[in-house]
């Protein structure tokens, strides 16, 4: 416990501020209206991982480290869809992910909105052509904006989600 | 009966408010301690506004119990509110049933949300009654024997007139009867809450929740009132601790300064509660789950020897 | 016919029921006739307690015969069994004197045994209906003994002449009698070990059958452990009372322990039936304490709890047994393994099922949790008592009490959870159909009894307390302050409690959340949807919870009393372990009570039967002829 | 290199080869299994098109890789039968329900065929590995359930997690058959990611290759580029210039770094004691942007290619690189002691996911995994490449075979990726750092065997023609340990199976390809 404490306070909080600017692409219109009120001080996100290379994934989790750590934003990723608000998409989706892909956007509550991630999936990347990938997210479920990368750095996811809620800068 | 109804509100009022402020503390005071900046103290509130606003899927598979359960476990802590002193030593529902009630309506709680676990029909939710039954009942002894070396003192179950009686006799709070019953209480408090090494509240892994594996299925406002309701209920046990074992600044009378102190009072007691809770939990591992109930057994023998110093002492 | 047979058994509870309440109210009423049974004639004497039982039988009988109007469906069978064992139940409460109580005993149980043998061409009805039988006549057996003794010490057949004879001899008679007379009773009323008949009985008879022996038959036991303990034999020594409690601990702890691992909807609620026998125990013990210490205020307690608690059990087991029947009725199978999602199909069936499983629990406001508040207030004050290790006996009371409560809650959450939530598992479950309108009524009778006992304490206790006050001995008030209408305050400022105001405050405890999410604006739309499968497609019954599972972790807990027996029996390929053809697994639990206390008797039991072979024939109705006869012969030598 | 030896990590000439006819299979892997030599891959490919036949490539070799045999098989294309090894070998029985499912060749006698990467609803008959295929659209996902196996007994009943999992994890689905919270059978159902990488490396322009490659399982970018470009220099002949050699250790080991610190990290998390978890992952992060300081990318990718390695590591300055490695690893050390020497952490990891050596051995268990349970094989020590040879690696071997073994084994080989990029800071030589790629022969072929953070990466490629691919087969070491985990966790209780989980941390994506 002693020494629990003495790392602690040896280490101090490491967390970044907060990023200026991102490179959220938005897909329509709906991220401007009605989402940024609700989802400006809360926003629980479910990550669904629709066939990504993991790459994505070694990125998102390090959201949740002392350095990004995007609690303090009021975000949290949350272990049901029936609890959350934003769906964090990696692709390119898989033939045998689409449909568990599909059935997560349903099962989740209104309001709510999908961020696909990484190039692939924006468009599928560099699996774009393969035969068991349909492609980039928005072939299975509606995206609301994409954080390009491969992967994109926790940075940017971070920049990403903050800029999706309205919260930038 | 005007100021008791009023006193009544009052105490509905701090427990319902102030339950996720006391979980929100607890998060951040967590973070800090792991080294992390962490959510804001607020950041609760935030997430049950965001919650109302939301619309509610719910499982075909589900009965009315689903949908009722949220309001039966809100009404339960509610209820609860009115029963324990959390700023007078008589509070309106004092009466009307003391501790043995205190026990039930949580039992209540559990029951419903336990069969709203298995309602839905998914494997999670009834892993999550399954587990919570276990502990809620190999605590429940803990929890009696615990009040009862307390009662055993005070010569009533009331819970008021508990804390007056240790209010009077300020020594009574270092006897080894008192402190065994305070350990054992603490322990009972970690598992019937879901903290630490019993539960964790933070985890993502369907399969070893316990709290969080028979709510998953909730969403919307639904989930909105069982967070709420579990908030308050670990605001509850807190206060509980505090006033049972420190009892100072609880008052009997139903005026607007001793209120407000004894508010004051509770206010510094949950923090140094809340501390010693984000301490603890920051220091253990979760358990196996088959160890909890070594942790529970334990902290009967705790309740026993507690007892059996009162009657040896006396 | 068989309607009007099951009318007429619902018309005489319904007398029994204004009988009973006379007799509660003081109205005291003999009736002799001398020449009509040998050995000191029938008699028949109406007191308090008498009525209070009697009114009990009469209560749980006019719901029973209303069901049992529907679910027999006018098959005639069984009717007249029925209609002596309510007529022979009441007169059980009323016998005055050895003769009339034997006769009264016997033929309730004999017409019982019927009822248990009531599906005679299933192998486990005739098993279980042989081991009734055996268990009752030895239970009559040490009754008939104790009884014999006291008559032979006193002098008179009478009971009201034992009352005033006890006290005069040595206390080693004393305690002889009552141990016999303790051990003829515990039996009936299923206390551990002597439940072993109790679980297989009652699920065999039909569920209105069940729902008597359940809720009023073993309740005679306790009767008699009342009557005989403190009326006849005035309370006794320490170790009575502490022998009492202590049984109705374990009782109470291993009957719900059983309970929890069964999934036999109606032995599950036979376990229980032992858990709560158990718990009325625990009052009765704990008032025989107080009587001995001379505190006749708490000793009036603890036996008010107990007839509530009896009471209550009547009305909430009485239900369950009910609403399990009807269960039984539309499905056809007992086994929760292969049932679920009946509260869609059997929507009044299953709310039925859940007051009386909340009740049970003991949830507040209903009156399994009036009964054991009092239990628990009755134990708390042992203070009083300044001898340690009494006051440890209640500490362990206390503990096995809340244990109890707890486990009963989670086995409650099971068979609710199991048997109505969620998807069918099996084809059966998904065809069912809702009970008819008789069945309902009868349900619904209990389920208002339920509510009325949780929320009228402050009525129903004065007049328990009236029942119990000759029994409590010195020191009992007539009249015990007992708080006003609303609320019931026991012992000064030690404890009080007031269901009315539980109930109202739960009530605006459910509007407020209702008013405030209106108020906050919270959306109110519903989308319905799949259960949450991680994404997966086609949700099973095979992927629910079952009761095996939901017991699981009670079975490691608790694995010394379980001692389960894990097998595993795996097919591998010929050539290679890592290709698995078929598993199959088995976990069941053993019971400690027939491995090692009935198992071995019965051994030796068997070894004297080679013995004396010549006049076995194996018919188990031949064995209670001479069972009948040797108990006769007994009677008439004494 | 001994003369006759079979060197197949460095793709070097000299390897012991055989062809064979299909039948005499069997016999051969009996008289190899006799001399302590199992299967260890499979490939097949479609050379119908060239000879008429599918080309099946077995190699056999003792855990350790060395020696080796190569065995080469012939199956006529209109026949399209291989005797099954499956119930020899377990290794062999995976490669080859891989190879049903997309070569549409029968393993005869294989005791289990159910489809491995394509799920229930592909179309029958569609073998998307043959050459000749024709693309198709007609895919319905009607939830056709996957046969598993059902486990008979009362009140037993399955839990389904996945694929889309509570955590931020790859999607697989994990069946269990339970009696409440033993855990009596697993399967696991993977798939879920099947892309069609290999494939895609057909299609691909060759200069976009280690791109997929870095892309094959992306918390192993620097190992599966690695093991792809020896795979081309060995099939082109191509010399990797000695300082390229050495600075591949870097990279691969940096990798090795922050994967283990982040598995344990994530270990402890799952046990619930946050304080570790946040540590540690505050430690991965300062690992991550130093690889983005080493390599310019911080999963490494873009750093090795074919014949050298490339970009801002030809200028890092290593001892600089080193001295943060060191103390980070440090760190690390004092974070995984504090919270082993926690008891409620301890007491979670001992015993819990045991994976015997004998199951090891039989599973045919490699990398990590392996080394836990007390197999003794490391391809860096045993097999080099790059410049292991000239570093002497210590293998960490482990025997307990628990979560906590696991955790050792990856606290003892972060300590040792110190000491390799301290020792290469130190030693390494000048010069250039890549050399010019060859053209191809076309047939020609070529193996790259490296030892990633998780185990041994196969690669195998055929060439087509001068700048093109006819075949690359990969195989990850998930693809081989996933079914350990199966074996690791019964008896277990269900809520210990995430920290089984976590402490083999598989690859869903390089299984699945």
């Amino acid at each position: 416990m002693l020494r629990q404490l003495r790392l602690a306070l040896q280490t101090g909080i490491v967390a970044e501020p907060a990023p200026r600017t991102s490179e959220l692409e938005r897909v329509g219109e709906r991220l401007r209206t009605d989402i940024l009120r609700r989802f400006g001080r809360s926003l629980h996100i479910r990550q669904v991982d629709a066939g990504s290379c993991n790459g994505c994934e070694l990125e998102i989790t390090g959201l949740t480290g002392p350095h990004w750590d995007l609690e303090r934003f009021g975000l949290h990723f949350v272990a049901s869809p029936r609890h959350a608000d934003c769906l964090l998409v990696t692709g390119p989706v898989t033939r045998n992910m689409a449909e568990a892909l599909r059935r997560t956007w349903d099962a989740t509550p209104d309001p709510k909105f999908v961020i696909a991630v990484g190039d692939c999936g924006r468009d599928g990347g560099i699996f774009r052509d393969a035969y068991a990938v349909v492609g980039g997210v928005e072939r299975v479920v509606p995206v609301d904006a994409v954080i390009p990368g491969c992967p994109p750095s926790p940075a940017a996811l971070l920049a990403g989600l903050l800029d999706a809620i309205g919260r930038l800068g | 009966m005007i100021a008791g109804a009023a006193l009544g509100l009052l105490q509905v009022f701090v427990v319902a408010a102030g339950a996720p402020l006391l979980v929100g503390v607890l998060r951040t005071l967590k973070a800090r301690l792991v080294g992390r900046r962490g959510p804001s103290p607020w950041q609760p509130y935030a997430d049950l506004r965001k919650l109302l606003g939301k619309d509610a899927v719910v499982s075909e598979t589900t009965s009315w119990i689903f949908r009722v359960t949220p309001y039966v476990l809100t009404a339960s802590m509610l209820v609860t509110a009115l029963v324990i002193p959390v700023l007078v030593t008589r509070p309106p529902l004092g009466f009307a049933g003391n501790i043995v009630l205190l026990m039930y309506l949580f039992l209540l709680g559990t029951f419903f949300l336990a069969l709203a676990g298995l309602d839905a029909g998914s494997a999670f939710g009834g892993m999550g009654s399954s587990r919570e039954v276990a502990v809620a009942a190999l605590a429940e002894p803990t929890v009696i024997l615990a009040v009862f070396a307390l009662a055993l003192r005070a010569g009533t179950i009331n819970l008021g007139g508990v804390v007056e009686r240790v209010e009077a006799e300020p020594w009574l709070a270092v006897n080894p009867a008192h402190l065994l019953a305070f350990a054992a209480f603490f322990i009972v408090m970690l598992a019937e809450t879901g903290r630490l090494p019993v539960d964790n509240p933070a985890t993502h892994l369907e399969l070893t929740m316990i709290h969080e594996a028979m709510v998953l299925e909730y969403s919307g406002r639904y989930l909105a009132l069982v967070e709420w309701a579990a908030a308050m209920k670990l605001f509850l046990f807190l206060t509980l601790l505090a006033n049972l074992f420190f009892p100072w600044g609880v008052t009997h009378l139903a005026e607007p300064v001793p209120v407000a102190l004894g508010l004051l009072a509770l206010v510094g007691k949950l923090a140094v509660l809340t501390t010693l809770l984000a301490l603890v939990e920051t220091s253990v591992a979760k358990l196996r789950l088959f160890r909890v109930p070594e942790l529970l057994a334990g902290s009967f023998a705790l309740a026993i020897l507690s007892v059996m110093a009162v009657f040896l002492l006396r | 016919m068989a309607r009007l047979g099951y009318a007429l058994a619902a018309v005489l509870g319904l007398a029994a029921v204004g009988g009973g309440a006379a007799g509660m109210l003081g109205r005291e009423w003999t009736l002799a006739v001398p020449w009509l049974v040998p050995l000191g004639g029938l008699e028949l004497a109406l007191d308090p307690l008498g009525g209070f039982f009697l009114a009990l039988v009469g209560a749980a009988a006019v719901p029973a015969s209303i069901y049992a109007i529907g679910a027999a469906g006018g098959a005639a069978r069984g009717v007249g069994a029925y209609l002596v064992f309510v007529a022979a139940m009441c007169a059980v409460p009323l016998a005055a004197n050895v003769m009339t109580f034997a006769l009264a005993w016997e033929l309730m149980s004999l017409a019982s045994y019927f009822l248990v043998l009531h599906e005679r061409e299933r192998p486990e009805s005739v098993q279980a209906a042989w081991a009734y039988a055996v268990m009752t006549h030895v239970g009559l057996a040490c009754l008939l003994g104790g009884m014999l003794l006291l008559s032979a010490w006193t002098g008179s057949v009478r009971f009201a002449d034992w009352r005033a004879g006890a006290p005069l001899l040595a206390a080693g008679a004393r305690d002889l009698a009552f141990a016999l007379l303790a051990l003829g009773f515990a039996g009936k009323a299923g206390v551990i070990p002597l439940h072993i008949w109790l679980p297989l009985a009652h699920p065999a008879a039909p569920s209105h059958v069940s729902a008597l022996m359940s809720g009023v038959m073993i309740k005679l036991g306790v009767y008699g452990l009342m009557r005989a303990g403190v009326d006849w034999l005035g309370g006794g020594p320490a170790w009575w009372g502490t022998a009492l409690l202590l049984a109705g601990v374990v009782s109470a702890v291993v009957g719900v322990l059983y309970a929890l691992v069964e999934h036999d909807l109606k032995r599950l609620l036979a376990f229980h039936s032992i858990e709560n026998v158990g718990i009325i125990l625990m009052g009765l013990g704990a008032g025989m304490l107080y009587r001995q210490a001379g505190l006749g205020g708490l000793a009036l307690l603890g036996l008010v709890a107990a007839l509530y608690h009896t009471a209550n059990h009547a009305a909430f087991k009485g239900l369950l047994f009910l609403a399990a029947g009807a269960v039984v009725h539309a499905t056809g199978t007992r086994d929760v393994e292969r049932l679920g999602g009946l509260i869609k199909r059997m929507p009044w069936t299953a709310a039925c099922f859940l007051v009386g499983a909340a009740a049970i629990s003991a949830l507040p406001p209903l009156n399994g949790f009036v009964s054991e508040w009092l239990t628990f207030v009755a134990l708390l004050q042992n203070t009083q008592i300044a001898a340690p290790p009494l006051n440890l006996v209640f500490a362990l009371g206390i503990a096995g009490l809340a244990l109890t409560s707890g486990l009963a809650m989670a086995c409650f959450v099971k068979a609710f959870g199991i048997t109505f939530l969620a998807l069918p598992r099996s084809d059966a479950a998904a065809g069912a159909r809702e009970a008819g309108p008789a069945m309902r009524a009868g349900m619904a009778l209990l389920v208002a009894a339920c509510v009325a006992l949780g929320l009228g304490p402050t009525v129903v206790l004065p007049r328990l307390a009236a029942v119990a006050a000759p029994l409590a001995g010195a020191g009992a008030p007539a009249r015990p302050a007992l708080g006003d209408w609303l609320t019931v305050q026991l012992s000064g400022d030690f404890a009080s409690l007031s269901p009315l105001a539980i109930a109202a405050a739960l009530t605006l405890g459910l509007a407020a959340p209702l008013v405030a999410l209106r108020l906050a604006g919270a959306s109110r739309r519903r989308r319905l949807y799949e259960t949450w499968g991680c994404g997966r497609m086609l949700q099973t019954a095979r992927m629910e919870y079952t009761a095996t599972a939901f017991a699981n972790p009670f079975k490691r807990v608790f694995d010394f009393f379980y001692r389960p027996a894990k097998r595993l029996d795996i097919e591998f390929h010929p050539e290679s372990r890592l290709f698995v053809e078929r598993i199959e697994y088995a976990n069941p639990t053993r019971s400690i009570f027939e491995d090692w206390l009935y198992r071995p008797v019965l051994a030796g039991l068997h070894a004297a039967a080679r013995s004396v072979r010549p006049i076995q024939s194996g018919s188990a109705n031949l064995y209670l002829a001479y069972i009948l006869v040797a108990l006769i012969v007994l009677l008439v030598f004494a | 290199m001994e003369a006759g030896a079979t060197d197949v990590a460095a793709g070097a000439p000299g390897t012991v080869e055989a062809r064979l006819p299909a039948w005499h299979l069997p016999t051969l892997a009996d008289r190899l299994a006799g001399a302590g030599a199992s299967c260890q891959f499979v490939a097949a490919a479609d050379a119908r098109a060239t000879t008429g036949v599918f080309a099946l490539t077995y190699v056999f070799a003792p855990p350790t890789l060395r020696p080796a045999a190569i065995v080469r098989v012939a199956v006529p294309g209109a026949e399209a039968r291989i005797p099954s090894l499956a119930t020899r070998s377990f290794a062999a029985s995976r490669f080859e329900r891989e190879i049903h499912d997309l070569f549409g060749l029968v393993p005869v006698g294989h005791p289990d065929l159910r489809r491995l990467a394509l799920h229930q609803f592909w179309p029958a008959g569609y073998w998307p590995l043959r050459r000749d295929v024709a693309p198709r659209d007609d895919f319905a996902d009607e939830g056709q359930p996957f046969p598993f196996r059902r486990v008979e007994g009362e009140g037993l009943f399955e839990i389904t997690v996945g694929p889309v999992h509570a955590g931020i994890i790859e999607p697989g689905h994990f069946r269990f058959s339970v009696e409440g919270e033993t855990i009596v059978n697993l399967e696991t159902r993977l798939g879920f990611v099947h892309k069609g990488t290999e494939k895609l490396f057909e299609t691909l322009p060759l200069e976009r290759a280690p791109e997929l490659a870095e892309r094959v399982s992306g918390d192993t970018s620097a190992g599966h580029a690695l093991a792809l470009c020896q795979a081309l220099e060995a099939l082109a002949g191509c010399a990797v210039p000695s300082r390229a050699a050495w600075l591949r250790v870097v990279l691969l080991e940096l990798e090795r770094l922050y994967n283990h610190v982040a598995d344990v990290g994530m270990i402890i998390n799952d046990t619930g004691f946050a304080f570790g978890h946040a540590h540690c992952f505050r430690i991965r992060e300062e690992l991550l942007r130093l690889n983005e300081r080493v390599s310019g990318h911080r999963l490494l990718r873009g750093a090795i290619l074919p014949g050298g390695v490339a970009g801002p590591v030809e200028r890092a300055g290593l001892p600089e690189v080193a001295a943060v490695v060191e103390r980070l690893v440090a760190e690390f050390g004092e974070i995984a002691q504090l919270s082993l020497d926690n008891t409620t952490v301890l007491e979670r990891l001992q015993g819990t996911g045991r994976l015997t050596l004998r199951t090891a051995r039989e599973l045919g268990v490699v990398g990590l995994v392996g080394r836990a349970s007390g197999i003794d094989a490391d391809a860096r020590r045993d097999a080099p490449f790059a410049a292991y040879d000239a570093l002497g690696v210590r293998a960490v071997v482990y025997d307990g075979g628990d979560v906590l073994a696991r955790t050792l084994v990856r606290i003892d080989e972060a300590r040792e990726a110190a000491r390799l990029i301290r020792a290469v800071a130190g030693h390494l030589p000048d010069g250039p750092t890549r050399a010019p790629l060859p053209p191809f022969d076309a047939g020609a072929e070529g193996f790259g065997l490296v030892e990633a953070w998780r185990g041994p990466v196969w690669y195998w490629a055929v060439a087509e023609g001068a700048t093109r691919l006819a075949r690359v087969k990969v195989v990850d070491p998930s693809f081989r340990n996933w079914p350990a985990l199966e074996y690791a966790v019964l008896k277990n209780i269900v809520p210990d199976f995430p920290l089984c989980n976590k402490s083999f941390n598989l690859s869903y994506a390089g299984n699945d390809l």
